[in-house]
């Protein structure tokens, strides 16, 4: 298969221009490219789910055109999303023949025909699922699995997977990458996207490197190494880690013992959680996505009530407490998704920098607000915090991503500040806003904060972290100094020990 | 709910001003218009259509007497769309301004003719307890909502119909039924309830009364609360952003009743105000769909106090107009009712108005 | 003329007074205009506008007018007001009140019904419980009280007690679907005449008996003949309560015409023929022949006096 | 750890059965205290009328020791809730206010005497358009697409209805409501799927119109010549034999077209929801319309689609108001049966079965309300009146907190390219 000249661009951004890839049955090919690059927009002009603004795709040497994911899926083309398009509520079969159903009279569904059909892969290529589970009862794992079914359901022969270890434990994505050799096995053509450099090197049989929407690069895994790749990424050298001097931990800033959290539906989302932060500590929270950390922090910061447990600041205790009483204890909250949580889209620059402190005296008169006061705040924060932008009066979401998330990081960190929880501060940030907010939270911690930092790019955690524990299910399982090899945090995180 | 992307910030840009002058004067201008246009396909002759055309404007600001009852009837329409624009920045959607007006109408008259009060005294507390019982009626909606997520759509609805049965009910209680009499007809308030009609000296005939003027004042209440006030802000940020709002330490359900509340007390104002100023007493239907067209007076205000300042008067208008229109051309109020929803649907879909009138948009 | 709500096609209470308007356009060549209220705020800018356009005469229909029309009237001493169903006292000098003595009519009618029903059941219903609604089912009542009476039988009246002043009332004066649902309720207590007094209203009862056959069930028209107003399901009625709107109306505007017009009130009887009970149509059979004579007799009975109602 | 896990819940769901159980007992002793003490005689519940071809005898209950018992028994379900703290007790509570609202029955009806069948009948009636109402709500949120306009859609179905049928006869006069349904159904559909305004304002904003644009053509066209507004009804079709069986018969087979059709519609779209691929597809769009647009159904055409079949099921329901009962088109005739509808809807939990009985109950307090107006029990009848209503709020309420409605609901879908 053959992408000639593909360009694509979204108002201002260029996501993609004139890319040129090819891939051939039986290989795999690994793309690489920072957050934004243009990795997902190109895939979704492959399949069908935007048309490119120029340029041609062929098959097996003949033009093609897609103006739908059907008639991409018709070319034998499928995709397993960087989020997956599974229904929740559906079960695993109802999901894989989706659009594709096989039906009786009457367009009845035949159940027990597509239940055979799914079996029938799922042990040809060894994915095994029970057809009849509800996706979302199931472990992320396992929704891959579906997945992936779901594509050679519709007899794929071109398979991409944008970022699919993301999500996974190191022992799944072990099994993971079976699967795709397998699948390779079977003559099928292989895209793999990912920002995980050892991983390419390990299993593709040749890589591109995207960045800011043109190929920069291919090499091939024998010839090349990660620093290479990385500059590819990037455009310069970078420091992949943060220079942190050791620091002697002060005296305990938080403490908890003993958390646990029922979720919604009955299940302990938290069980005996024991934990401590100091001063001049940055406490890494390691783990695969869905392990507890979003419920921890949620508690932490009172968003959350816990069911049993105790949590003190400063030596003293509190149990469910509001969030702007935390707050008012110096308790800086960086939460994990800045539209959902962080900022309010349509609320200008001022408005969102006093978000959380809009009733303090400095901004507010008993009930009347001070705008000019706001105004500096504002100013001042985008200043500070090179936010870009022309204007504090235009509203939140016209400002990218990396944008917003300094916006944010600036309110929650300028203002007096005893205690930092952060998660996921640099998640859909570029390289280059990474190292700034990284350098932020270090100097924060050298200013006698104590930070807790819940992130899932263990990279992350292990460049900037003092201590680091490791949540699984639930549960703290294990507790590593920072200079831990990562691989063996990487089986913690799987919940071995 | 999505409607605030379009009462985004209105301050400056051009942008804004296409969104609360432009649009919604030509909305207006279109509904009008499609309006006579049925009127002719359904079988009425061009000179009848025209005939109604002057009379709408006639009957709305022909004369003092007619600026006069277009000032009476945007009264009302202006507290309540007041309470449903508060409503929309919290995020909820008020539909419940009418039976709101029902109870505060009912108390009004309650205290209007129970007690013998000085003539100023009296004519305060007759609105206070009116505001309260639309308060304490649209706090049910909020605390549902807030407590168990009843949809106050829903909600709101029903408890309009329930309203028109109490104040069926209430109009039978005989301390309450005008002496000698056995339909449905509360006594009449006393004189110190009422509120004065402001352009007397002119002619004792002008309805229009002082409950205008406080109209006026209330938007520029409201203008202050949502816009320099923490609560307007809790509002806005609620409206907006629910998660959101939890993080920055906003009790979203608190802010969900009070905005509930605040929404019925001004409606219950409303009702009040027709009350003391207009009808003297109740009588089933005395709150006449108010709390409908209030609606659409706060969609057409763009949920903005001046907007709806404007709305109201623009809708006091059409009904003042619209009954000259049933004088001297025979054509039914509910033509009025048909323009008013093409007004809403115009406003709501500023797409439609983009597109049909593209070059003002240059 | 101003209506009250429920239109002027509502084929009764504001029908009625409007064919008196027409006739007299017909008969005099005046011109007429119309107003409908749709709530009860419409009553006084209504009534003003008419002031304003100048008309010699202003008719308001409805008992519930009966407010605003004495401050319009009072307001405008100088045009000439009259109100039906609605009288003043002390009289206004500008405004001419017409009542009806509807139980007279009533009466009639429900001697018959209770000598025509097989089921001994017989029911009514009304608008909202006020005079003019009730004035009806206290004379239909009455009747049936009275049939038991001279007759010795127990014929029962369900949806309205005389001495409770309580009864079946659908609290609006437009909604045939609760004329039909009202109508379904009697029939399933077991009535076969059934009596609504709620304009439009009964309309709706008039379908179910039409759906019915007039055999099941049969109703009573009120106002007007409803044979005439709704030839369509002219079988189901067993006679109507003729109020005679549009005579008086007719009259009111000639004696305006003639000058003669002066304010106060007027009430229609069996006497002055302002009342009275429409032919039974094609129900006559059911009519048994000295059924109809007793009731005859009973009319001139109520206008010597020698019948009292309510005993 | 576990088990402490395990301990906690039981914790929980003890403490629950406790409350509830306490308040079944209560009511059972309120039952008692104010409708049972204090009252004799016996209420007579007829059953069918002397016409009918087996007649039944008429039901009669001693109202003293009915209402006794009944409250015992909710009490006595109270207290095995609390003692035998089961998983499931919806059943008792069902059971519970089943017995009440039959000891309140019996209560109003001491000494007199009223027909049940015929109450009974009317439920059935009263329930069809708020079940239609239901029917086309789920048809759009199950495609994610909250339609508040119904009340209007069956207001132009009425109106429709009433003037086609006058002119067309009654059988074209209902196809032509139908299409005037879904036209409302297309116009909603255009303004929340293409324009993407925001979905509750665009159904308010239909319901308005059609409220305007009715009473006018009613005021223009229909006062002023009124053979356009009396359409021939549909008589009700007395199914052979199911009609003579006692009360059921009346009850279901008695009934014109709307009933059967309602019943017919309702086991239709189950069908179609749940066992087709096509219902597969909408639920899908309606649960994550992203994914349904990977896999190639169109989101946009989905909700078109299911938006305008339910504008023709509610111009359907809209119909029952003129064709299904009188023939005749009143101003604001619907009064608010779209609305009671979409509770129905909730109470339903977007099933249509659910949805049906969900009718059923707001059919029964509607009729309940007008038998008790004839019964003249101290209640006033305004506070009857209000029943229906109440028992949306309680619903809308009580239920709408652990119903989960589609996960896309309310949203607007952004189709990138
Ligand atoms: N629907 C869209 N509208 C506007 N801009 C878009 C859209 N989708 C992507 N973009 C922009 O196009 C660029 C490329 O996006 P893309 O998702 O392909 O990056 P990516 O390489 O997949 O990043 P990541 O590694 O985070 O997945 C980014 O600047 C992004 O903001
Ligand atoms: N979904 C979208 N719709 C419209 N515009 C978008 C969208 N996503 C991104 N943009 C615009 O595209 C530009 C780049 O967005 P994006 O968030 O990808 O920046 P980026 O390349 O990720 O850089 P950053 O590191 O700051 O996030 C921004 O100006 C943003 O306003
Ligand atoms: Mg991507
Ligand atoms: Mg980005």
């Amino acid at each position: 298969m053959k992408l000639h000249e593909i360009s694509k661009s979204f108002g201002p951004v260029k996501a993609n221009s004139n890319i040129n890839l090819t891939v051939d049955r039986g290989e795999i090919l690994g793309l690489l490219g920072e957050n934004g690059a243009g990795k997902t927009t190109l895939m979704n002009i492959l399949t069908g789910l935007y048309k490119p603004d120029s340029g041609k795709i062929l098959i097996d040497n003949q033009l093609r055109e897609f103006h739908n994911p059907r008639e991409a899926n018709k070319n034998g083309v499928g995709m397993v999303h960087q989020h997956f398009m599974l229904v929740p509520v559906f079960s695993v079969t109802e999901n894989i023949i989706l659009g594709e159903e096989p039906t009786k009279r009457f367009n009845k569904i035949d159940l027990e025909n597509a239940k055979n059909k799914v079996l029938k892969i799922s042990s040809e290529y060894k994915l095994d699922v029970d057809p009849d589970q509800i996706i979302e009862k199931l472990p992320v794992g396992i929704q891959q699995r579906v997945e992936i079914i779901k594509i050679l359901f519709r007899d794929a022969e071109i398979l991409i997977f944008d970022e699919p270890t993301a999500v996974l434990t190191p022992q799944e994505v072990v099994e993971f990458f079976e699967i795709i050799k397998n699948l390779k096995k079977t003559g099928k053509a292989i895209i793999f996207i990912t920002h995980k450099l050892h991983e390419v090197l390990e299993i593709c049989d040749r890589i591109n490197v995207l960045r800011r929407g043109k190929i920069v690069g291919e090499e091939y895994p024998k010839k090349t190494d990660k620093k290479k790749l990385a500059e590819l990424m990037v455009g310069r050298t970078v420091n992949l880690r943060t220079s942190r001097k050791k620091m002697e931990q002060g005296e305990v800033l938080l403490e908890v013992n003993g958390l646990s959290i029922l979720s919604d539906n009955k299940e302990y989302v938290l069980s005996n959680v024991d934990l401590k932060l100091h001063k001049n500590e940055i406490l890494g929270i390691a783990g695969v996505q869905g392990n507890g950390q979003t419920e921890l922090v949620e508690a932490l910061t009172g968003l959350r009530s816990v069911s049993s447990g105790k949590i003190s600041y400063f030596g003293k205790e509190y149990k469910n407490f509001s969030p702007r009483k935390i707050h008012q204890l110096g308790v800086r909250h960086i939460p994990e998704d800045r539209q959902k949580q962080g900022l309010i889209g349509e609320f200008s620059l001022t408005e969102n920098s006093i978000l959380n402190t809009y009733y303090e005296e400095e901004f507010s008169y008993n009930i009347t607000l001070n705008w000019t006061n706001a105004k500096i705040e504002a100013k001042k924060i985008i200043e500070k915090f090179d936010v870009r932008t022309n204007s504090e009066n235009i509203s939140a979401n016209k400002l990218s991503g990396g944008n917003q998330q300094k916006l944010l990081i600036g309110r929650e960190m300028s203002r007096s500040i005893n205690l930092l929880i952060a998660s996921q501060p640099t998640r859909g940030v570029d390289v280059g806003s990474i190292e700034y907010i990284h350098n932020q939270i270090v100097f924060a911690r050298n200013k006698g904060i104590g930070v807790i930092l819940n992130s899932t790019e263990l990279e992350e955690i292990i460049a900037l972290s003092d201590r680091i524990i490791v949540l699984f299910e639930g549960k703290v399982i294990a507790e590593f100094p920072s200079d831990t090899d990562p691989n063996i945090i990487g089986l913690a995180m799987a919940g071995e020990n | 709910m999505k409607i605030f992307n379009y009462f985004g910030n209105y301050f400056s840009n051009r942008e804004t001003f296409q969104e609360i002058i432009v649009i919604p004067v030509f909305a207006t201008l279109l509904a009008i218009f499609l309006g006579l246009l049925l009127l002719i396909v359904s079988g009425s002759s061009n000179e009848i259509a025209l005939k109604a055309l002057i009379a709408l404007f006639y009957g709305s600001f022909g004369s003092i007497s007619s600026i006069s009852e277009t000032l009476t009837a945007a009264t009302p329409l202006i507290f309540a769309a007041l309470g449903i624009a508060v409503g929309f920045k919290a995020g909820l959607f008020n539909i419940g301004a009418e039976g709101q007006i029902i109870l505060g109408g009912m108390a009004a008259v309650i205290i209007g003719f129970s007690f013998q009060l000085p003539f100023f005294i009296h004519l305060i507390l007759i609105l206070l307890v009116g505001a309260l019982f639309g308060a304490l009626y649209a706090f049910i909606s909020g605390w549902l909502k807030a407590t168990t997520g009843a949809h106050e759509v829903i909600t709101t609805i029903m408890l309009n119909l329930i309203a028109y049965r109490l104040l069926d009910f209430f109009l039978r209680i005989p301390s309450i039924q005008k002496e000698g009499r056995n339909d449905p007809i509360s006594k009449s308030i006393l004189d110190t309830a009422e509120l004065p009609r402001i352009l007397y000296f002119l002619d004792p005939n002008l309805r229009v009364h002082m409950g205008f003027l406080i109209a006026i004042f209330a938007v520029l209440i409201v203008y202050w609360l949502i816009f320099y006030t923490t609560i307007g802000y809790e509002f806005r940020a609620v409206g907006k952003n629910l998660e959101a709002s939890r993080y920055s330490g906003i009790s979203p359900s608190m802010t969900i009743i009070l905005a509930m509340s605040i929404a019925g007390l001004l409606a219950g104002l409303a009702g009040a105000s027709q009350i003391a100023g207009v009808l003297g007493r109740a009588t089933p239907g005395f709150s006449a769909g108010i709390g409908f067209d209030a609606i659409a007076v706060a969609l057409l205000g763009r949920a903005h106090p001046i907007g709806v300042l404007f709305a109201g008067i623009l809708f006091g208008a059409l009904i003042a107009g619209g009954r000259q229109m049933q004088v001297s051309a025979d054509v039914s109020l509910d033509l009025i009712t048909v323009i008013q929803a093409l007004i809403i649907i115009f406003i709501a879909a500023p797409v439609l108005i983009r597109k049909l009138f593209p070059w003002i948009f240059r | 003329q101003v209506t009250d709500v429920g239109g002027v096609d509502d084929k009764s209470f504001n029908q009625t007074a409007w064919k008196g308007v027409q006739d007299a356009v017909a008969k005099h060549g005046i011109d007429s205009k119309l107003l409908e209220s749709k709530s009860e705020t419409d009553y006084e800018p209504h009534l003003n506008s008419m002031v304003n356009a100048g008309c010699d005469v202003i008719i308001a229909v409805g008992f519930l007018m009966g407010e605003a029309t004495k401050n319009a009237a009072e307001a405008n001493k100088d045009s000439k007001f009259t109100i039906i169903d609605f009288a003043y006292d002390p009289t206004v000098p500008n405004i001419l009140g017409q009542v009806f003595a509807t139980d007279q009519a009533a009466f009639l009618a429900g001697y018959v019904s209770a000598g025509v029903s097989k089921t001994g059941i017989v029911g009514t219903f009304g608008g909202i419980n006020i005079p003019p609604v009730t004035g009806f089912m206290d004379g239909f009542a009455w009747g049936v009280k009275h049939y038991n009476k001279v007759k010795g039988k127990n014929v029962q009246v369900l949806g309205w007690d005389p001495d409770a002043k309580e009864g079946l009332f659908t609290n609006n004066f437009d909604s045939t679907d609760d004329g039909k649902a009202f109508a379904q309720n009697l029939y399933d207590e077991g009535a076969d005449i059934v009596m609504p007094v709620a304009g439009p209203v009964g309309l709706g009862s008039a379908s179910l008996a039409d759906e019915l056959g007039s055999d099941k069930l049969k109703i009573i028209g009120v106002d007007g003949d409803w044979t005439q107003t709704d030839p369509a399901r002219k079988s189901v009625y067993l006679t109507s309560v003729l109020k005679k709107m549009d005579v008086t109306v007719l009259s009111v505007i000639e004696s305006v015409k003639s000058g003669s017009y002066s304010g106060g009130v007027t009430v229609g009887t069996l006497e002055n023929g302002g009342v009275g009970i429409a032919p039974y149509h094609d129900l006559s059979s059911e009519v048994s022949s000295e059924l109809a004579s007793e009731v005859e007799a009973l009319r001139k009975g109520i206008i010597s006096g020698s019948i009292v109602m309510n005993k | 750890m576990d088990n402490t896990i395990k301990n906690n819940i039981e914790e929980k769901k003890t403490k629950k059965s406790i409350i509830v159980g306490l308040c079944l007992i209560v009511l059972g002793s309120i039952i008692y205290i104010f409708l049972g003490l204090n009252i004799e005689g016996y209420a007579t519940f007829r059953l069918s009328r002397p016409t009918d071809p087996f007649a039944l005898p008429n039901l009669i209950l001693p109202a003293h020791s009915f209402i006794g018992i009944s409250a015992l028994l909710i009490a006595f379900f109270g207290g095995r809730i609390i003692i035998k703290a089961p998983k499931k007790f919806t059943l008792f509570i069902a059971l519970s206010f089943f017995l009440a609202i039959a000891a309140f029955l019996v209560w109003a009806t001491a000494g007199k005497s009223f027909s049940l069948t015929g109450m009974l009948q009317a439920t059935v009636v009263r329930a069809v358009p708020i079940a239609l109402a239901a029917m086309a709500g789920i048809l759009c949120e199950r495609v994610a697409v909250i339609n508040i306009g119904i009340e209007g859609m069956l207001l132009a179905g009425a109106f429709a209805g009433a003037l086609f049928g006058s002119i067309f006869g009654n059988f074209f006069g209902l196809i032509l409501a139908v299409l005037v349904g879904g036209f409302f159904g297309f116009i909603l559909a255009a303004l929340v799927v293409t324009f993407r305004v925001d979905q509750i304002i665009a159904g308010v904003a239909i319901n308005i119109f059609v409220l305007g644009i009715t009473s006018f053509l009613t005021s223009h066209l229909l006062k002023s010549n009124p053979e356009l507004n009396d359409a021939p009804v549909f008589k009700s079709i007395n199914l052979p034999v199911l009609s003579d069986i006692p009360v059921l018969g009346p009850v279901l087979f008695k009934q014109n077209i709307f009933v059967y059709f309602s019943i017919f519609i309702v086991i239709i779209s189950t069908y179609y929801l749940f066992k087709t691929a096509y219902g597969l597809r909408a639920r899908a769009v309606g649960e994550h319309p992203k994914a349904a647009e990977t896999l190639g159904i169109s989101v946009l055409k989905t909700r078109f689609h299911h938006v305008i079949m339910g504008g023709m099921i509610a111009g359907f329901g809209g119909a029952w108001f003129t064709l299904g009962s009188v023939g005749r088109f009143d101003e604001g005739m619907t009064g608010g049966r779209g609305f009671i509808g979409l509770a129905a809807m909730i109470f339903g939990r977007w099933h249509p079965v659910g949805a049906l009985f969900a009718a059923l109950i707001f059919g029964f307090a509607d009729s309940l309300q007008q038998k008790l107006a004839i019964l003249r029990t101290p209640i006033p009848s305004e506070f009857l009146a209000m029943a229906p209503y109440l028992v949306t709020i309680i619903v809308v309420a009580g239920i709408v907190g652990n119903a989960k409605p589609p996960q896309a609901i309310g949203q607007a879908y952004v189709k990138e390219n």
